[in-house]
């Protein structure tokens, strides 16, 4: 725990004494310090955050966190991470997954926790691969993908794990990638703050299996003109001065790309960024190289009640307390008896 | 069963004494709608009142609304009341109630030869009788020559009773199933006031319905009392049961139940009962009396499915409170996976599992005994666990209790067996004081110092509960193989080996902690040991007690413990020549039990969605003893 | 089968000889009428149709049918019919689901089946209940709704089944009303001639347990103002004279309600309904009353080339065959062999 | 194990001769990155085409790659080769070769006294010895005195014969294995060529790779042969096997299970093998090499989860196909409810298991055979179906293929058991002849007269196979119990006691369509049966070999057919006073055939993730033999 007394925590303090054992160069290893340097930066209380996870190679992460951790079972985390929040809501909650366990065994249980809203951070590594299988395509696996479970190459229409989050009715939904490291512990401590399930999607790369994956991209070289900074009541300009950015074409409810200046466009032809809009974001989504910029940062952010809440208030309406004595024998009492003497 | 109507039939005729009956079985039956399971239920309450002992069976169709009319849309609710130990709802009703043709047509044969039939003839129109698939009348052929017969229009009487009320004839009609209760009160000296209070109770915020319904109540009770009955009808006295003293009131194994969960977590002092679980027949109702316990700090949680239920449940125990799941046979084979992982992990957990009969979705609102196997062996890897059974609607509170607290002195998932039979039917208990109820509070880890999440209890080989926000426990743990101590992952041989014995013998060890196996009927040696788990405990006790009046030498012992089994069983099962095992399925516990002690144990087994006939189970006695 | 001197089927034809056991008035009947008629206007091959469902009432659907069926287990029928389709390609599948059954402990499947865009037509009951089980609250349930499960009111945020089948990436995307039977019987038409996973929603009354759930919308004496019927490439218009219509707000991705004539609005400004537009649809399914009228009809159908076409072209071109002796020795002596002698 | 190496000195002294052996066992052990199983099986490859007898033994991290030069990150690869029989991966290497500290602390403990240890010292850096935890350098203090050592500079070798290469250093060193393999290739007397031909196909695509790995494998052979070699280390000359004549091949046990799944299909005259699975260790490589057999009429199908994959392959089968799906204990799990399905449809189908180190997620890597109990009992209600395992990689060919006679034939779901240590091992097979193979053609229903879905053989109690597609067979089955003949759903008490007896009965019977069992290796009565399944059978066929050597009355059962059980197997087990049940659990097969023949069966068990050793089960059987 952090003693109150105690200076302000370093990321190191919420590493634990586990070696770390991702492949070296890994992208798992950078999600893990921005992580540490988030839980630093906020200074949570390592005994009241627990890091919740399925199987893979993302879903090892607990282990290398010193906060309460518990490894599960593939494609579950969610369910059990509910559980772990309606049981002690005071419980600071994190769901690390992967592609393949969030999205593929564990859609349902992903799809479900965003809708029911409950207050924790689900934090899914995108390496568009299962890596502690070794390799085979997963539901987000480009078309074509090939694996050794398709030699000849995949043949699925991957889903793109916020349009699901938006589809399953989620109120929080972010992007961010692995070696972008401020901007992802921003979006991390944005996560963190929103009161509800917050879905955050990091593209990370599985340098063994699926080298290179999300580079088009991520590189430095391409990101200025194939990055979509989006930021609340901002214009959503892009490129390497800003000076190109998406408009609505008119009478439709499509978006194109128009650069300033250019054929008499100025910025207030521009689209403005708005956390609140689901068809805003719904677009943001889809946008995708190389006709559009990959959309980055906090999508759509419009919190509602949580869950644990609300099942905390009905709870308290109903005057729950552990039943006493007297109470249990009204229960048992309750209802039609009769005495025999 | 005791003195029965012979079937003579002078018994039904003469003059309106009042003649005496140690116990009658009477079965209401007539369409879904017509309301027959409050009938039996209402009727079950003024028995139990008056200080009958009482059984019950009801019996309704899958679908939600049948068709009116049709076989398969027929309602029963089975009573057998009567002085002391009844522990079935009896082989044959006495009586038999049918409301319309087709509860005639699926019950008669129930019957016992010379037993009385009361119909309603004015249900009896053509209509009703082709869609029961009667082409002529069976009260005008021979169909029901060998029992007494009680033709009445009860539809006209009720209607008849009903004149002056404004209600429109087809709601009048509705109150057909309270004129009959009223004749059925009347004609076995039962009282009618508690029924009354209760339909005005239920039905405040509609007077004239309540109305009504009392007055038909009382028109069929009248209708006994006056010289408009038949002459060859009579009334009854049935014998009062000699109950031990107390305060009584009747529950249904779905109520026992939700309440000893309760009381479970109360006696172990934890601060709520976190129920996750998916709806599935006959399971469900669990989650429908607890919804309504949330003021007892009873959290329910409906789950997206049945793996996520049990899923949250665990997560839930993780943060230290009780976690149980509930289902049936199809929903439990969903779990099995994250059951081991609450074997691997060691959280205390309780699996209820509501059996019907299966394989598959089988016939959901019947019940079976088939899941056995899949509680003691039906999870990957070694994933030993206990699993106790309920053998009475009652003792599903003893039960519940007791699985809450092996899980939490032992820190390890436990299946409680019950079944559909189990979950519906009603018994009067008598109900125990919460302070004279066992107390097994648990202790959360909270000492920093020298704590490792799997340095085990020497006794009960359980690890610490340390639950999150405990400061300075901060740990991880998971379901790959983890350290004996640390519980670090670990994929050491002998690790592997210490912990993989560590949970086996933990579970062992669990036998040493429960009451040795007592003989429930007989003595603890003998010729013949008749051996059950579960919901055929009242065949099994009524078809020994016969025996043994016939001078046999057999004894019943009924399992609680299934895993462990009793430290004694084996020993007890050696003093028997021959060892009998009913079931309600193709041979489970016989299989364990055999493997066990190489015990010679055989099957008498049954899969036809029905409790066994204490017949049956007599008829296989004998069989055995002839030999 | 339909033999072929036989003359134009009937829908009786399409009925089988078992007893329909819904409650009486439950809207499945006037489903189960408006698809036998589908299946005769279509004039379908009974014996190469299959119907494929879960559990629950809506998925008794198949002993219905004098087809071929299978009542399979719950909440996975898009995986059985995945199989089926997979396996002959020459079947016509449909899978006949609950909220329950296709949303609950159906949601991953569902996902799936739509991702990957097997050509088969999902059916989807909406009734905002579990009916089977007695009327306990689903996952498309409004919150607040009282069941057996809820004493006190669920306290979920309901998930839109459409928006759902959007997230998932969905190709054809429709919605219905039991009572409305053309309507119903052309949007199954629709359905079945989509190439491809489609998905309908139709919502359905269930009398027992949750009557007039949907009535806000489906009441005839509300149905003009309370539904859009949308048709592709026709302005979105409704109301009793259709006078009203949907314009997106200048400069935003957002649509409001407009009365033509009304502030100079004519038709120009109304929004045209594109079924190939996803943002477009992404608006279109989240539109409630009151503020919006319900949308109806095909809300988005954009074809792609069908899964098991894929992998059958795939096949084709691995030359694929049932291997004959020949082969399977090649196969079984391929790689390194030795002779002893 | 036959004549090894004696411990004393002097063998591996004096000139250089060859010496002879009957047979030797190398593990090849370095770091993950080390290709240490391309290295053994490169070694199995040229001593299988020498005519040696094999069987091998792969044990790889958990890790994908496992930081470097860390005990838990290293891979190894046992092989055991020379004459005849050979069935076990043998208890003790003779020979270790240690490409790094770690590999040599994880391995050295289990080389046999005196045996020989070749290590690179260019890998014994500070830093690699602090990673492996050693404070000094073993090769410096006595830590390896019970063993012969062989100190090389195999890293310096290696550079040094590739100076010519334009490779840097650190892509050099990539070919130290070649280097080591040629050296052992020399020292046991076997060829090259065929590695370096591999080796050249191969890395066609990186001509200056191949060239090297060739250059470094030649130079390690030539070190052998040259005066450069210490005068204490000698070549050895390993005795041939004498197998029956025909086309040989190394198979791995994931190989011969897809093989023989094809072969099933193309038995059965089924067009298609419809394989549904979901990733996971270690039953994906199954996946894997099906996937690469599209020209064959196979068809994979990557699904979302375990549930969707054993689904989809019902859907399949259903549909006229053979559907097949596999996985590992957890995901066998999640697939019991639509196993049921598949039992209650009455449904071929063929459901792999490669068993893991469990419970819950377990030890992934490791072999364990603890899903016995959950093949036979793990689902709800009476949901009977035959299960089979293999005993070693090339039995798994067979195992399969019988796997689909039975489904197909019987129209019932099948369980197969392998485990990772059959996966994964390889073993060379006598390639059998296509035309060779039996022929068990399936015929679908097509006369709609007198169709009904659930008419049964009355000879096998199989419903007809009627697919879609067919005119005149539309039908509707599904979960709910269904009428006997026409398959309408049907809650009848006497229907479901009918078909839940025709469920039983029809998996009963096929025990009368497989072989007797037989006994492996003595006589069919003696005074201690050994009764083993799975990949059990190498160490336990070697000691009871031993044991009968050795004078003692020992026989061993292996059994294929776990349920239904062999008809004769309860009549032999009676002819033994004694029953020993090694399994790599806590006693599973153990208690079935307790229960099943009331025989008093033993365990012996191994959870350890390793198999057994010979010498285990030798002193185990000592031990019975001695009370
Ligand atoms: C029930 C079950 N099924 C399958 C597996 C095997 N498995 C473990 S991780 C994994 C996929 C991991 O992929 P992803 O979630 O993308 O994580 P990554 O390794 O890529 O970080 C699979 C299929 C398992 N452990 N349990
Ligand atoms: C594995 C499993 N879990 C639960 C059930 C119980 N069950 C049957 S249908 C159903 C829900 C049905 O709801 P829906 O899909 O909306 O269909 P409806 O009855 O409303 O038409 C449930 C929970 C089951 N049969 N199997
Ligand atoms: S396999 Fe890929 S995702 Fe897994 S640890 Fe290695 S690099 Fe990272
Ligand atoms: S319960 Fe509801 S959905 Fe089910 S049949 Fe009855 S009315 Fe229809
Ligand atoms: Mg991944
Ligand atoms: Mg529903």
């Amino acid at each position: 725990m952090i003693a109150p007394n105690e200076t302000a925590p370093k990321a190191k303090d919420y590493a634990s004494d586990q070696e770390v054992r991702w492949c070296p160069g890994c992208g798992d290893y950078a999600i893990l310090k921005a992580m540490q340097k988030t839980l630093a930066d906020l200074a949570v209380e390592r005994e009241r955050t627990v890091f919740v996870s399925g199987i893979g190679c993302a879903a090892r992460f607990p282990y290398y966190i010193s906060t309460y951790g518990f490894h599960t079972i593939h494609g579950r985390a969610p369910a059990f991470a509910t559980g772990i929040k309606l049981a002690n809501p005071g419980l600071d909650v994190w769901v690390i997954t992967g592609d393949g366990d969030g999205l593929s065994i564990g859609g349902n249980h992903m799809l479900h926790v965003l809708r029911r809203n409950v207050d924790l951070q689900v934090v899914l590594f995108n390496n568009e691969i299962y890596g502690l299988t070794k390799g085979q395509y997963s539901p987000t696996s480009k078309r074509g993908t090939r694996s050794p479970s398709t030699p000849q190459g995949s043949l699925e229409l991957p889903v793109a794990p916020c349009a699901l989050a938006l589809g399953a009715g989620g109120r929080f939904v972010a992007r961010s990638i692995d070696t972008m490291q401020p901007h992802l512990v921003d979006v991390l401590k944005r996560a963190h703050a929103h009161r509800g399930a917050s879905f955050v999607e990091i593209f990370q790369n599985c340098l063994v299996f699926n080298d290179g994956v999300h580079s088009a991209f991520t590189e430095k070289s391409v990101a200025p003109e194939a990055q979509l900074h989006v930021e609340h009541g901002k214009p959503l300009l892009f490129g390497r001065d800003r000076t190109k950015g998406l408009r609505v074409t008119p009478g439709t409810l499509e978006v194109e790309v128009v650069s300033l200046g250019e054929n008499g466009v100025t910025e207030a032809d521009i689209l403005v960024h708005d956390e609140k809009s689901r068809t805003l974001a719904a677009m943001l989504v889809d946008l995708k190289p190389p006709d559009f910029p990959v959309a980055i940062g906090v999508l759509y952010c419009d919190p509602m009640p949580s869950y644990e809440q609300e099942v905390q208030q009905q709870l308290a309406q109903e005057g729950a307390k552990p039943a006493t004595e007297a109470e249990m024998d009204a229960v048992l009492r309750g209802g039609r008896t009769w005495e025999v003497t | 069963m005791k003195n029965r109507f012979t079937s003579s039939s002078p018994d039904l005729r003469g003059v309106k004494a009042r003649e005496v009956r140690d116990s009658v079985v009477i079965r209401f039956a007539g369409d879904s709608g017509d309301g027959m399971q409050f009938t039996g239920s209402q009727f079950t309450l003024e028995a139990a009142l008056a200080g009958s002992d009482i059984a019950t069976f009801p019996d309704y169709p899958a679908e939600i609304r049948a068709p009116a009319g049709t076989t398969y849309g027929v309602s029963a609710f089975q009573i057998h009341f009567g002085g002391g130990d009844l522990t079935t709802a009896g082989d044959e009703p006495d009586v038999l109630v049918a409301l319309n043709p087709a509860a005639l047509k699926v019950s008669h044969k129930d019957l016992r030869i010379g037993g009385l039939i009361v119909v309603d003839t004015g249900a009896f129109t053509k209509r009703n009788l082709a869609k029961a698939g009667y082409e002529t009348s069976p009260l005008d052929d021979d169909t029901l020559a060998p029992y007494q017969l009680l033709k009445l229009d009860i539809s006209q009487r009720t209607l008849d009773a009903l004149e002056e009320t404004t209600l429109k004839q087809k709601d009048a009609l509705r109150s057909r199933n309270m004129w009959t209760l009223g004749l059925m009160l009347w004609m076995f000296g039962q009282e009618q006031d508690a029924t009354a209070q209760w339909v005005e109770r239920k039905f405040t915020k509609q007077p004239d319905i309540a109305r009504a319904n009392v007055t038909a109540l009382k028109a069929g009770f009248a209708f006994g009392d006056t010289v408009e009955m038949p002459m060859d009808v009579v009334g009854y006295t049935v014998a009062k049961a000699d109950v031990p003293p107390g305060v009584y009131r009747t529950v249904t194994g779905t109520e026992a139940t939700a309440w000893g969960l309760l009381a479970g977590a109360q006696a172990a002092g934890l601060p709520q009962l976190f129920f996750g679980s998916y709806p599935i027949t006959p399971a469900t109702s669990l989650l429908h009396v607890l919804a309504n316990l949330k003021s007892q700090g009873v959290l329910t949680f409906q789950a997206e499915d049945e793996i996520a239920a049990i899923c949250a449940s665990i997560g839930a125990s993780y943060s230290g409170v009780l976690g149980v799941t509930s289902s049936s046979g199809p929903g439990i084979a969903l779990k099995g996976e994250a059951m081991g992982l609450a074997v691997a992990t060691e959280l205390p957990l309780v699996i209820v599992n509501s059996q019907r009969a299966g394989p598959s979705t089988g016939m959901p609102t019947k019940a079976e005994q088939a899941d056995l196997y899949q509680a003691v062996y039906g999870r990957n890897g070694d994933a030993p666990l206990p699993v106790l059974a309920a053998a009475t609607p009652t003792d599903c509170f003893d039960v519940a209790l007791e699985a809450v607290r092996l899980a939490t002195k032992y820190m390890t998932p436990v299946v409680m067996l019950s079944d559909a039979y189990l979950a519906n039917a009603a018994e009067p208990w008598l109900v125990p004081d919460a302070d004279e109820l066992p107390r097994f509070p648990v202790t959360f880890r909270s000492e920093p110092e020298g704590f490792q999440p799997f340095l085990r209890d020497p006794e009960t080989l359980a690890r610490p509960w340390a639950i999150p926000g405990t400061p300075g426990l901060e740990h991880r743990v998971g379901g790959l193989e983890r350290d004996a101590t640390t519980g670090h992952i670990s994929y050491d041989a002998d690790n592997h080996q210490r912990m993989t014995d560590a949970r086996t013998e933990k579970v062992r060890g669990i036998a040493d902690d429960i009451p040795e196996q007592e003989v429930q009927v007989g003595e603890p040696r003998g010729a013949l040991a008749v051996v059950g788990w579960g919901s055929t405990y009242g065949p099994i006790y009524q078809a020994v007690k016969r025996a043994r009046e016939e001078g046999l030498e057999v004894s019943h012992f009924h399992l609680r413990h299934l895993s462990p089994l009793p430290r004694n069983l084996g020993e007890l099962l050696g003093n028997f020549d021959k060892i009998l095992v009913p079931e309600m399925n193709s041979g489970q516990l016989v299989t364990i039990l055999r493997s066990a002690y190489l015990a010679p144990a055989e099957g008498l087994n049954k899969v036809t969605g029905k409790p066994f006939k204490v017949s049956e189970i007599l008829d296989a006695i004998h069989a055995r003893l002839e030999r």
